[in-house]
């Protein structure tokens, strides 16, 4: 054990991850050199994870209110009023490093973390998302980490209990020793019952709750930023286990002793633990904390204070309680057989004091521990355009080159994924993985929530700041697309090095498309995660603005969904046949071209077509809805095919190559069905809105027929669509 | 030859299986025991010329399956 | 019916079941926290579908072992009946309630996913208001759901009617013996069974195929 | 003293890990195995006067929790 009064050395510092200035910094704060758990605390509170020290500058500009939002960044988790005092409360985090080092274990308690941060607040988990970004298929660790991971994914959640609805699965050589794991949570809470962090009260019992602290990934915070090595193989850091047998106990006590009036603040402990959850309640809400660590449930010997400090045990909370309803949350307690322990009280001294074995081994001022954190405004580039495309030829064969399409790694079916994930539990799935958007049912009501995660990242690689517009209008249009009013959006953005002045401008780039999209859209962000430093060999990852949405369906009876519905329905194409090619499926999996720029995003578009396409479902216009993405056109026909059984038979423009506007993704598109007799009033109903629509088809019992080009059955469509993934991972 | 390996978690790692057999036993009225830790044990039929080259063979087995190395150590015993 | 539903930490099913029970089968709902050592006056005990203390050691076993169990057992004796789903099917195996075990899925996989039961037994109270041969939609959502019994017993089970679920059309998800996806003890009023019925009641569920199961208990 | 406990699977109980691994190790490229099986392991440290006390101790919780004597088998080791 390393004594607390050890001589703090340059080296020591620097294995802490702070550097000389910062390390001076912290010199002049305190006015003397820090114990050795105190340097431990300002490591902890001052990387970049805990303090966003590279991107509060830019996560400020983002647009974070409407008339929904209840609570914005800050808390543990964003807030939307869905009416009726009832709140949804959201967010998104990452959990990239620990799922690469140990892919079953480290999903797993990705998801137990954002699933805390939804409870602390006093909401019952309703559904949970995840994003997935590993390498190209021919990376020799991929099977390895992507079944581990979706393992991992399903083992928590599925054991939880809450139904995992959707995600996404990306394939990129960028992601290859460095794959993302971005878990998303959603809950339901009284939006008058909303339990919040800031402590009040001097004098009341700081009460620990959950499982006893071990010696898990201790500097996990900090390994979370630091750039991966190309020895990462060899460092074994001691992994976080999930227990999520534990998490259901913690959620249905802290649920339960909620209802009793005795929390006063509460806070889980994700990365840093102690250190960061008892920080933020006490700064939080102007009062000192005092804790003595000889209280704190331990599960394992010698444990040093730095080690409790700094420990990432999960499946723990800690909370300010009422000393008068101490008996009534105990019971509570021991019923759901949970170690707890009164470690600490607040104070009016504002100074983070700890205690252990008699003697105060830290003390330091409790506030400028989060607000003086080193604040960067990292140098940034302006990121390069890409030239436009002159040549995109045309297939060879058109068969194949839908079926190269639609079947692969990326476009594919994920199924393979999202039937090891319970997306049932609660009874209330409406819309389970595999359409635009899931949907689930606020029990008991009639209203129900649509939920998406979505980014395209070599979008945002060939042009940072119409990606992340991009991210954020395809997250919208998918709650548009089953009929949601789109409601808010929480972020998690992967980038890599952000002291590298081009990872930068990326950055900051996606960020201003992000806010750009979210201030037209009326779709602000509520919560959100930064991930920075994620790259090996030197190499940055995709920038991944992952983006997680909420939308609401004032009535599920009005929801649409994206199968084909009866053989004649109307086939009618909304936003106009496509021709951008740049960055398309089609260049990638019939080219292998990555090229060009991505497709502009008309915001201004993208609202007014899909306001029109929701107000038609909501008149029950529709009878089938399905976005345009990636893949275009004949993307989505498969998607709505594949998913009903029957066919459908298109025309497409002779003025355009077929290829062009098969496979063009542009942007604020969508293919919809209504009943043959309601064509022509949709139409006309359109042309007043200024939407184009233009009849392409109609629904047929069999196979895609695209006139005078291919005629493709159900069959090949499904074989190439369902079975590249279970393929795959079925190979050695 | 036959092959007989034990997985254990290693030290420190948290074993929620162990902590529920404590409660468990707890409640089945058992007293006068500590420490309880679930792991995984595998037996199998190997073909070597000898035991070292088993023991080898296995050792690989481990490593590259049987053990996640991340979290657990494994004991190799091969036996006539 | 008078319906008593068991809960154990860990299980997360209950509420499904709960809200299937007093939509359908208009039974008045008790529960009983597993610490207790006797039953409300009850016809039914209900164990629903979850992760019973994790599901660590072996599935069901830890829960099979609390006190509550004496007391379900008990009732069984007396003619009572017993339902269990899921976890609840893997807890009375592992009480020796039902035969056999519940082992781990043949490709080692969670899996959650539609499937099509057959019914082999409409003499049940929760198949009475179905037709042998019946087939009906239901999910399944499990990890342990591969049923393995030795021979004998599986030749006494097929031959004495004990069988009450068959996944049919080729959806056997997890490797089962036989295809089975539920069964009843001799006497035929404890029944077990993977699939997940609740999940398949009202039209927000895609089918409500498994209506039919929950009115048997009201009859 | 510490008591080690191996449960395997009885002789004809189906063992679908047993039966995943060979494939795994199959298209690692292992060969000359056979007969993979799959158990638990279990360590505990436990209070008895001696061995067979010890001994006889854990055999209750093998055939009250441990092992499911209905498809398992247990074998007991006491050290020290
Ligand atoms: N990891 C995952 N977990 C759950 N569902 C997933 C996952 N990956 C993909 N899906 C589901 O598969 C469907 C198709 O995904 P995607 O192609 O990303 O949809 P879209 O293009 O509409 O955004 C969606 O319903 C999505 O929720
Ligand atoms: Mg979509």
């Amino acid at each position: 054990m390393i004594p607390n009064d050890i001589k703090i050395t340059d080296e020591m510092v620097a294995d802490h991850g702070l550097k000389p200035d910062e390390y001076q910094r912290i010199l002049e704060l305190i006015g003397r050199e820090p114990s050795f758990t105190e340097l431990g605390i300002f490591s902890a509170m001052w990387n970049e994870h805990c303090s966003y020290k590279s991107s509060k500058l830019w996560l400020k500009t983002l647009p974070t209110e409407s008339e929904c939002v209840l609570i914005g960044p800050g808390e543990n988790a964003g807030a939307v009023d869905i009416g009726d005092n009832q709140a949804i409360i959201f967010k998104m985090e990452s959990h990239n490093h620990p799922s690469f080092i140990e892919p079953y274990q480290g999903a797993a308690t990705g998801v137990g973390g954002i699933l805390r941060d939804v409870f602390t607040m006093g909401a019952r988990p309703i559904g949970a998302l995840n994003a997935l970004f590993f390498g190209a298929p021919d990376y020799d660790k991929n099977r390895h980490l992507i079944s581990g991971v979706v393992a991992g994914v399903g083992g928590y959640g599925n054991c939880f209990g809450v139904p995992t609805v959707g995600g996404s699965v990306n394939f990129h050589k960028r992601y290859e020793g460095n794959n993302l794991v971005n878990a998303m949570a959603i809950g339901l809470a009284d939006a008058d019952k909303i339990f919040l962090s800031p402590a009040k009260g001097v004098g009341r019992p700081v009460v620990y709750l959950g499982a006893k602290t071990g010696r898990d990934g201790i500097h996990g915070a900090s390994m979370a930023s630091a750039e991966f090595a190309d020895d990462a193989d060899e460092k074994r850091p001691t992994v976080q286990v999930g227990d999520p047998f534990t998490e259901k106990c913690l959620l249905e006590a802290c649920l339960e002793l909620m209802k009793t009036g005795a929390v006063i603040a509460i806070q889980d402990m994700g990365a840093a633990g102690l250190t960061c959850s008892a920080v933020e309640m006490g700064a939080s809400g102007s009062l000192g904390i005092k804790l003595d660590l000889n209280k704190v449930p331990c599960r394992e010997e010698r444990m040093s204070p730095y080690e409790m400090m700094l420990s990432e045990s999960q499946e723990r909370m800690l909370m300010v309680l009422d000393p008068e309803k101490e008996a009534e949350a105990e019971a509570i307690f021991i019923k759901w057989g949970l170690d707890f322990a009164i470690v600490g009280e607040t104070t009016d001294d504002l100074r983070f004091s700890i205690w252990h074995d008699d003697e105060e081994v830290a003390n330091l001022p409790i506030k400028e521990l989060g607000d003086e954190a080193p604040e960067y405004d990292r140098p940034w580039t302006v990121p390069p355009k890409q030239p436009e495309l002159t040549d995109v030829p045309a297939p060879g064969d058109l068969t194949e080159a839908i079926l190269q399409v639609v079947g692969s790694p990326d476009n594919c079916s994920k199924r393979w994924v999202w039937e090891q994930y319970d997306h049932l539990i609660q009874s209330n799935t409406a819309q389970i993985p595999g359409g635009d958007a899931a949907v689930v049912r606020i029990d008991g009501t009639n209203k129900a929530i649509a939920t998406c995660a979505d980014v395209t990242p070599r979008y945002v690689e060939a042009d940072p700041m119409e990606g992340g517009k991009q991210a954020v209008a395809e997250c919208w249009r998918n709650l548009t697309a089953v009929g949601a009013d789109p409601l808010a959006i929480t972020d998690n953005l992967n980038f890599g090095n952000p002291e590298r002045p081009e990872i930068m401008g990326t950055f900051v780039h996606a960020i201003k498309g992000i806010g750009e999209a979210c201030r037209a859209l009326n779709f602000p962000v509520v919560s959100g995660n930064v991930s920075l430093y994620n790259e090996t060999k030197g190499k940055g990852i995709l920038p991944t603005p992952t983006i997680g949405g909420v939308g609401l369906l004032p009535n599920i009876d009005q929801m649409a969904t994206l199968a084909f519905k009866t053989g004649g329905d109307a086939i009618i194409l909304i936003g106009g046949h496509g021709t951008h090619m740049g960055q398309s499926s089609y260049l990638r999996d019939t080219q292998g071209r990555e090229e060009g720029p991505p497709p502009p995003v008309d915001l201004t578009l993208e609202k007014k077509h899909g306001d029109f396409v929701r107000t038609m479902i909501r008149s029950d216009e529709t009878t089938a809805v399905h976005d345009i993405s990636d893949g275009g056109l004949v993307m989505a026909l498969t998607d709505m095919a594949l998913a009903s059984n029957l066919g459908a038979k298109i025309q497409i423009p002779s003025d355009i190559d077929a290829h062009i506007s098969l496979f063009a993704e542009d942007q604020a598109r969508y293919v919809i069905t209504c009943k043959p007799g309601k064509t022509s009033e949709f139409i006309r109903n359109a042309e007043t809105a200024g939407v184009p629509a233009t009849r392409i088809g109609t629904v047929t019992p069999s196979a895609l027929n695209i006139e005078g080009h291919v005629t493709i059955s159900l069959n090949m469509l499904k074989t190439a669509h369902e079975d590249w993934l279970p393929n795959y991972m079925a190979e050695a | 030859m036959k092959a007989m390996i034990k997985v254990t978690l290693k030290n420190g790692v948290l074993d929620p299986q162990g902590k529920a057999i404590m409660g468990s036993l707890n409640s089945l009225g058992f007293e006068g025991y500590d420490n309880v830790r679930q792991g995984k044990y595998f037996e199998l039929d190997i073909d070597a010329d000898n035991k070292a080259a088993a023991q080898a063979k296995v050792k690989d087995m481990c490593e590259k399956l049987l053990a996640n190395t991340v979290i657990e150590n494994y004991e190799i015993e091969i036996a006539g | 019916m008078k319906t008593t539903i068991i809960q154990f930490p860990g299980l997360n099913r209950e509420s499904d079941m709960i809200m299937a029970l007093e939509k359908v089968s208009g039974a008045k709902v008790k529960t009983v926290w597993h610490t207790e050592t006797s039953l409300p006056d009850t016809d039914l005990v209900v164990i629903p579908g979850g992760f019973s203390y994790g599901d660590y050691l072996r599935c069901g076993a830890i829960a099979a072992r609390s006190p509550v169990m004496k007391a379900i057992i008990d009732h069984a004796n007396k003619g009572g009946k017993v339902l269990g789903v899921c976890n609840g099917f893997q807890i009375l195996v592992e009480t020796g309630m039902l035969r056999g075990a519940l082992m781990r899925n043949a490709n080692l996989k969670f899996v959650c996913k539609r499937v099509v039961l057959s019914v082999e037994n409409d003499s049940t109270f929760f198949t009475s208001k179905m037709t042998k041969g019946d087939k009906v939609a239901c999910p399944v959502a499990h990890h342990d759901g591969n049923y393995f019994v030795d021979k004998e017993t599986l030749k006494r089970l097929e031959g004495d009617g004990q069988i009450v679920f068959r996944y049919a059309d080729g959806t056997n998800p997890n490797g089962s013996l036989n295809d089975i996806a539920g069964i009843c003890n001799a006497k035929g009023n404890v029944i077990g069974m993977m699939p997940h019925p609740e999940n398949m009641i009202e039209p927000l569920h895609g089918k409500i195929d498994c209506r039919p199961l929950f009115e048997s208990i009201a009859a």
